[in-house]
């Protein structure tokens, strides 16, 4: 039964099946209403799963200067350590594995996907696939800064003096004290988390490594058919894996402690956050160029957060 | 199952990656227009794509100048299968009023095989979003193919 | 403001877009747009003005016999057309139309080629003016061809048989019907009158058709026999052999 | 006046410090390696130093408490040393003569391949 | 049977005896060579492990008096040995470096000449840093250091046909001297005041009080040993050195030289003058550990040969350790100690790599390599494990042991509520992204990307080669994924060892010396992790993989198929995607990554790069000033 149940959250609920489809879900909420505020109709909301579908339907072409292992590899991995962080991610007050991973863990466990990108593209031998990894890494280097204090000020608010890095504790303070949102020296560190999840997802104006238009979407170019698919997938999967993890830190007092109940709740938050820092975002901005991004978030995200950190220091 | 909801979906997410072979810039400028609000392609699933490894169609314009023949063969041989060709304008059908010049090697159809030939001069994005509707249906046929 | 769209975009997202329904709901192209191209053959006298003026050359025309007369087809071929309307401005006839109709695709380019074809019937000869021409020029100034020069100060009539296309336009306008299709007189090799009956014309003959004895100065030629190559016109020594109508 | 050994000894590693830091020739850094060297030496030596006291040469039966000697430990420590201290001059010298060779030069500002 | 109290002096001598057996045997046959440079490195080897049961497990310390020159009347007279489980610890680390160090130099080293003053010099390395670590008397640890600078300076200079060696080996050993002059002051300072030598009774003795002048030879012990282990301003010459110097000293290098210098820090911080519980002396630690991770992660970034962004990333990994060590809690000790045995694991490995390049295609440059990973493709997978290990990609080791670090950090920040420990973490945090950036950027210049036309004929290297590449590799993923058991049988040992300095006196120095001297035993304690179950994470993680593999392997007949390119496909549908262009080489090399960054730092590269000037003036004058510094800051806050 025991054992029943770990299949079951691995491959349904809060595993693969459930990321995968609110995932898809969200992309395709994400286009839709992008598409209504451009004054657009838009593709129908199961337009990820269809563009899904048809790349596995498509052939899969192994360049010559590819390191074929490698490039096949990349992708699966990036997926698997996506869906295995979304399992140590608390949907609301459910938790499938209590107490596995910490913050910090989780921080660098959502570098994974990313470095599979980095490498699956690098591995292409493209030229613009190298410009895509190094914009790519420096996008990583860009929101690692604001992240890491976004973090620690939560931890410190959660923790007082001692140290305090687990999700649960996190989510137990904000049972008992309502949501971090509504302390006033975590406000910038929210606001801060909101504009690190869209360049964590790559999109616009954050989506520097994929330019389709510049650098043919980068670490990307060479893929195609089935890896390309899973690529796909785990942008759509990181859109459900960062919103989680915001609602994790900053709306944990949402719990309802019924299962069905927070995965409803846990998947309209989903919604209304992708609605709100990528949807709206991506919306009205353009393509920033690398240098940008880097100046941006080392000085206003970062600022923001930091200023988070001294606030929550000096006991707000 | 799969095989039909992949072949259905074939029709229902086509990428374009689109190649310029000399054109003027006119029946570009109109499969852009074919993005805008007004006719928005992506209603039936249809993007640009980067890179032709990702696309299901690929669109030629342009009357196929010597210098571009063999980008666009090397191109094509890039595009992973099943994939359309569509042409955009008569330029790459016939050469157009460049037809006969020394630096262009016009009817397309002496290197591959066109799907689906749009005319116009410049096309007009309704009869673009109806060819690749089109060709859309070519694909989904392409995958039914594959499948036997 | 650092986002100026931001307030555009949330208008838009409770507005209707402003998207065209278009495959479900067809939509009229505007006034004066050209699009396919009709050809009315049973319209057109095979004039090729619309051949002449085409720029990317994407109107061909095929002669093609048959019994009592040509079938003339036009080919508009609209994978090679700018649609630019010349053809249409240029057909006296209004046999050439462009269309609103855009909608031009198809899996085969040779759907796209718009094709028609008229029956001509055999005409006997080169266009010739009878006696009685009042030189009013009414047929001069029908011909599509502009084959026809009349200069009434001196009378003349000219046809350019280059230029001629023979559509017949002159004759149906032609009040005093003097115009016609003459039969040309057959054409053979003569002889002048200096002829020394060196016999080398016989000797160039490839098919012998000319026989010469000089002892009796007589020259003649089997007609039947004659292909017309020219050879002993060219091999005359006295330049007295000619091409010209037998009467 | 064991003061004076002292003031002798931070005087010599100071001007050995000074010679490697502002000299670019390097037999002179070579030299002021040395001198810190011989400064830290001197001071060893002094620090065992005891005014008045014997050397330190005993039989097990002369040793009683109390005994006044000067300390053995430190002129060990400094012959160590002064070994050492050879063993790194004739290293480093030998290696200014090979980089003289590569280098045709002995300047430390024309001998900077590896930096940044 | 003979008693293992023996163990380690023998293991020290052992190497010493092969060094000088080799000088008189090994002239000729590299046969010979090679057999006694296996032979003590694997005796040493054993002897050491030998002793993991009775330091590690039992939590005894071996003292050993050389000539059997006991104390008399509580003063120490001869020379001691002494193994506690800290320097057991750094033992282990020293042993395995250079066993593996000695296999892989077997084929790495055969296209050089002169091979027996490689081994001579390689065996008294190995043979000094043994006894360093394991030794209990302050100046036979100077003398050690001395041993190790000039064997290093050789060793360093060893290929002195290459451009810079010897250059290096000059720069490493007046940076080296000055170093170890300092140390020698301060022991002189130290016998002035306590008549001792032995680290023990010194210990014993300054109980952590200090007077004027203690203060005095701490801040040059301090830096002295700082200069050893290459923190920030004394770095440049073991950048320079690791770069020239073949790759398997290299790896020893940054594997064990560097940490006898950590070692040396532990030991005179926490054990001689016991001065850890001091909240300046921990900032002073902590200032340093945080500008020598970031100064070396960023001088990395910006560098363009293999060898020597590899050498800069050891530099900011020692940051990672002194700070962790430097914070002077049970859990920065753990994490610090950690942090130094996966330095060793992952730098060896991917200096093993490195050289693995060279001898495969004779280069270290960044801008001339790429593309390797087809030709060499086991390489590649060690590279990766090392690459990601040092990046801390969990769940290899590095990542424990960073993971570690923060929370030892940011544990200090919050029961002290000093918010620079909080920025500290943040700081750790960003250079462990940093170091990530930078080997990604190798990972594209040398092993992914196009292959030159150059290296066409590069073949894979020997499997002598690779052997010690792969046990390093299963170390790195093994010790990541059981870092609690790595922790609980050898970290925390070694961290109770460190803390607990009664034992060690009281083995040394006769029983009940300790308490007299008012030295209090702090009872064994077991530092608080935070969650992090990798087992669990790579259960799961192979439990998805293998539902993706089987709906991979399900779907064959819906999906289509995976068409590798033949290997005579030249053009066409395999060739690079390059906008329809043939695709020429057109390889995006090291130095072309990352200029959206260096763009927003440029100011700081240009100060870096006037700071790293090359001349051996301004790093002795970083040294003396530092050392400067240094003795202010401990006259002005350290009592």
């Amino acid at each position: 039964m025991e054992y029943l149940k770990i299949i079951f959250n691995i491959l349904v609920f809060p595993g693969c099946l459930f990321v995968g489809a609110v995932g898809l879900l969200l992309a395709g909420l994400d286009r839709k209403v992008l598409a209504r505020m451009q004054k657009r109709v838009g593709p129908p909301v199961i337009q990820p799963l269809y563009d899904f579908l048809k790349l596995l339907g498509k052939e899969t072409i192994v360049p010559k200067a590819a390191n074929r292992k490698v490039f096949l590899a990349a992708p699966v991995v990036g997926f698997s350590a996506l869906v295995v962080t979304a399992l140590f991610l608390p949907v609301l007050g459910y938790r499938a594995f209590e107490g596995s991973a910490d913050l910090i863990v989780l921080l660098y466990l959502l570098t994974i996907p990313a470095v599979a990108l980095i490498v699956g593209g690098s591995s292409s031998g493209n030229p613009y696939a190298g410009i895509g990894i190094s914009r790519e890494m420096v996008t990583v280097m860009s929101y690692e800064l604001p992240l890491i204090c976004i973090m620690l000020a939560v931890a410190r608010k959660v923790g007082g003096s001692s140290l305090c890095f687990s999700l649960s504790e996190i989510a137990a303070y904000q049972q008992a004290n309502g949501s971090l949102l509504g302390s006033v020296a975590l406000m910038p560190a929210a606001v801060a988390m909101l504009l690190v999840i869209p360049a964590e997802v790559g999109t616009q104006p954050f989506d520097v490594a994929e330019a389709e238009t510049e650098i043919l979407e980068g670490p990307l170019i060479e893929y195609s058919g089935a890896p390309l698919a899973v690529f796909k997938l785990n942008t759509a999967m990181k859109m459900y894996i960062m919103t989680t993890l915001f609602s994790a830190l900053f709306l944990g007092g949402l719990a309802t402690g019924v299962t069905a109940l927070d995965a409803l709740i846990q998947v309209l938050l989903c919604i209304a956050l992708t609605l709100i820092c990528i949807t709206t975002v991506h919306a009205v901005t353009a393509r920033l160029k690398v240098e940008h991004l880097f100046k941006f978030y080392w000085t206003v995200v970062a600022g923001l957060s930091a200023l988070s950190l001294v606030l929550v220091w000096l006991g707000f | 199952m799969i095989k039909k909801a992949i072949a259905n979906s074939m029709q229902r997410s086509p990428w374009l990656y689109h190649v310029n072979t000399g054109s003027c810039n006119g029946c570009d400028i109109e499969l852009v227009a074919c993005l805008t609000p007004r006719y928005d392609v992506e209603r039936f699933g249809f993007k640009l794509a980067g890179s032709p490894r990702h696309a299901d169609i690929v669109v030629v314009s342009g009357p196929v100048t010597s210098q571009s023949k063999e980008r666009l063969l090397r191109t094509l041989e890039q595009v992973p299968k099943p994939y359309c060709i569509v042409t955009l304008g008569s330029c790459p059908q016939s050469g157009n009023v460049f037809k006969g010049s020394y630096s262009v090697e016009a009817p397309i159809e002496k290197f591959c095989h066109v799907d689906v030939a749009i005319a116009g001069c410049t096309v007009k994005p309704e009869a673009v979003v109806a060819g690749l509707y089109r060709a859309t249906e070519i694909l989904k046929a392409k995958r039914e193919a594959m499948n036997k | 403001m650092m986002f100026p769209f931001i307030k555009e975009a949330m208008t838009n997202l409770f507005s209707r877009p402003s998207t065209e329904n278009f495959p479900a709901q067809p939509v009229a192209a505007k006034p004066n747009y050209r699009g396919r191209i009709s050809y009315d053959p049973e319209k057109c006298v095979n004039c090729g003005m619309c051949v002449k003026v085409c720029s990317p050359a994407a109107i061909t025309r095929e002669y093609k016999d048959v019994e009592g007369g040509q079938e003339i087809t036009y080919h508009f071929d609209l994978t090679s057309c700018t649609f630019c309307g010349t053809c249409q401005d240029f057909c006296e006839e209004k046999a050439i139309v462009l269309t609103d109709d855009y909608l031009m695709f198809a899996e085969d380019p040779k759907d796209l080629i718009v094709s028609g074809t008229r029956f001509k019937e055999k005409v006997k000869g080169k266009l010739s003016c009878g006696e009685g021409c009042v030189y009013c020029g009414l047929c001069a100034r029908n011909c599509p061809q502009n084959a026809i020069t009349v200069d009434r100060a001196t009378k003349t009539w000219t046809v350019d048989h280059e230029k001629c296309v023979q559509c017949g336009k002159c004759i149906e306008k032609c009040p005093k019907k003097v115009l016609s299709f003459a039969e040309p007189a057959p054409e053979g090799v003569i002889l002048g009158p200096d002829c020394i009956y060196c016999g080398l014309c016989a000797r160039k003959c490839p098919v012998g058709a000319i026989t010469v004895d000089r002892p009796s100065k007589s020259w003649t030629i089997d007609r039947e026999k004659c292909v017309q190559c020219g050879l002993c016109v060219k091999n005359c020594p006295k330049k007295t052999l000619s091409m010209g109508p037998i009467e | 006046m064991i003061i004076v050994n002292y003031i002798a000894s931070v005087v010599l590693i100071a001007l050995g410090f000074y010679v490697i830091v502002s000299k670019k020739h390097l037999i002179k850094i070579v030299i002021g390696m040395s001198i810190v060297d011989y400064g830290i030496n001197l001071f060893i030596v002094s620090t065992g130093f005891n005014e008045g006291g014997t050397a330190p040469i005993y039989k097990m039966s002369e040793f009683f408490r109390g005994s006044y000697f000067v300390d053995p430990v430190p002129q060990a420590l400094t012959l160590t040393s002064i070994v050492i201290g050879a063993c790194v001059d004739a290293m480093a010298l030998s290696l200014v003569i090979k980089l003289y060779k590569q280098y045709h030069t002995a300047d430390s500002d024309e001998i900077r391949r590896l930096r940044g | 049977m003979m008693s293992y109290i023996h163990f380690p002096v023998i293991a020290m001598m052992t190497l010493f005896l092969g060094a000088f057996l080799t000088v008189v045997f090994g002239r000729k046959s590299q046969a010979v060579r090679v057999f006694l440079a296996l032979l003590s490195s694997g005796i040493a080897f054993c002897l050491i492990c030998a002793l993991i049961k009775p330091v590690l497990i039992d939590g005894e310390v071996i003292s050993y008096w050389m000539g059997n020159w006991s104390p008399v009347e509580g003063y120490a007279i001869g020379i001691g040995y002494e193994v506690d489980a800290l320097g057991l610890f750094f033992a282990l680390i020293t042993v395995f470096t250079v066993l593996l160090s000695c296999v892989y130099s077997i084929r790495y080293m055969e296209r050089d000449s002169s091979l027996d003053f490689y081994y001579v010099l390689f065996l008294m390395l190995s043979g000094s840093v043994l006894g360093l670590v394991l030794t209990g008397d302050v100046f036979n640890m100077f003398i050690m250091i001395e041993i190790m600078t000039f064997t290093s300076v050789g060793l360093a200079a060893f290929r002195n046909n290459r451009a810079g060696s010897v250059e290096a080996g000059f720069k490493y050993l007046v940076i080296g001297s000055l170093g170890s002059s300092m140390t020698l002051f301060g022991v002189a300072i130290l016998y002035g005041n306590c008549h001792t030598l032995n680290m023990a009774q010194l210990s014993s003795i300054l109980a952590g009080k200090l007077t004027p002048s203690t203060v005095m030879a701490f801040a040059l012990m301090f830096t002295g040993l700082a200069v050893k282990s290459y923190i920030v301003p004394f770095h440049t010459p073991a950048a320079d050195a690791y770069t020239t110097a073949p790759a398997s000293i290299s790896m020893v290098f940054s594997g064990m030289v560097n940490k006898a210098g950590v070692y040396g820090m532990i030991r005179l911080t926490y054990m001689i003058f016991r001065a850890m519980d001091k909240s300046s002396v921990q900032l002073l630690m902590v200032i340093f550990g945080v500008i020598t991770m970031f100064v070396g992660v960023t001088m990395a970034l910006a560098q363009h040969d293999f060898k020597r962004l590899l050498a800069f990333h050891s530099i900011s990994q020692i940051g990672y350790v002194i700070t962790a060590a430097g914070l002077g809690s049970a859990l920065g000790l753990t994490a610090g100690l950690f942090h130094a045995m996966n330095h060793t694991l992952f730098k060896g490995l991917l200096f093993l790599c490195a050289g693995a390049v060279f001898y495969a295609t004779g280069t270290t440059n960044l801008d001339r390599l790429g593309g390797l990973s087809k030709k060499m493709p086991k390489t590649t997978i060690c590279f990766l494990i090392g690459a990601f290990s040092i990046s801390g990609l969990p769940p290899f080791n590095g990542f424990a042991s960073k993971w570690l670090v923060y929370q030892a950090v940011y544990e200090k920040a919050v029961t002290s509520g000093n918010i620079f420990y909080a920025f500290a973490t943040v700081a750790a945090v960003v250079v462990s992204v940093m170091t990530l950036a930078s080997f990604i950027k190798v990972t594209q210049a040398v092993f992914f990307g196009q292959l030159p036309a150059a290296l066409e004929d590069t073949r894979e290297v020997p499997a002598l080669m690779r052997l010690p590449m792969w046990i390093m590799s299963c170390l790195c993923v093994l010790t990541g994924v059981f870092y609690d058991q790595v922790s609980k049988w050898l970290l925390m040992p070694a961290a109770n060892a460190t803390l607990n300095v009664s034992d060690y006196i009281d083995k040394m120095m006769g029983e009940g010396y300790a308490a007299g001297a008012g030295v209090v035993n702090i009872p064994a304690f077991a530092p608080r992790f935070s969650f992090w179950n990798p087992v669990l994470w790579l259960l799961l993680f192979v439990i998805v993989l293998a539902a993706f593999c089987l709906a991979i392997i399900g779907s064959k007949g819906d999906r289509a198929q995976i068409s590798a390119a033949p290997e005579d496909a030249v053009d066409g549908k395999y060739a690079t995607f390059f906008s329809g262009e043939k695709s020429l080489p057109s390889h995006v090399s090291g130095s072309d990554l990352f200029w959206g960054f260096k763009k927003n730092w440029k100011g700081y590269f240009k100060v870096m790069d006037d700071i790293h000037s090359g001349r051996v003036n301004d790093y002795a004058l970083y040294v003396v000033a530092a050392a400067a510094l240094v003795t202010v800051f401990m006259f002005g806050f350290v009592r």
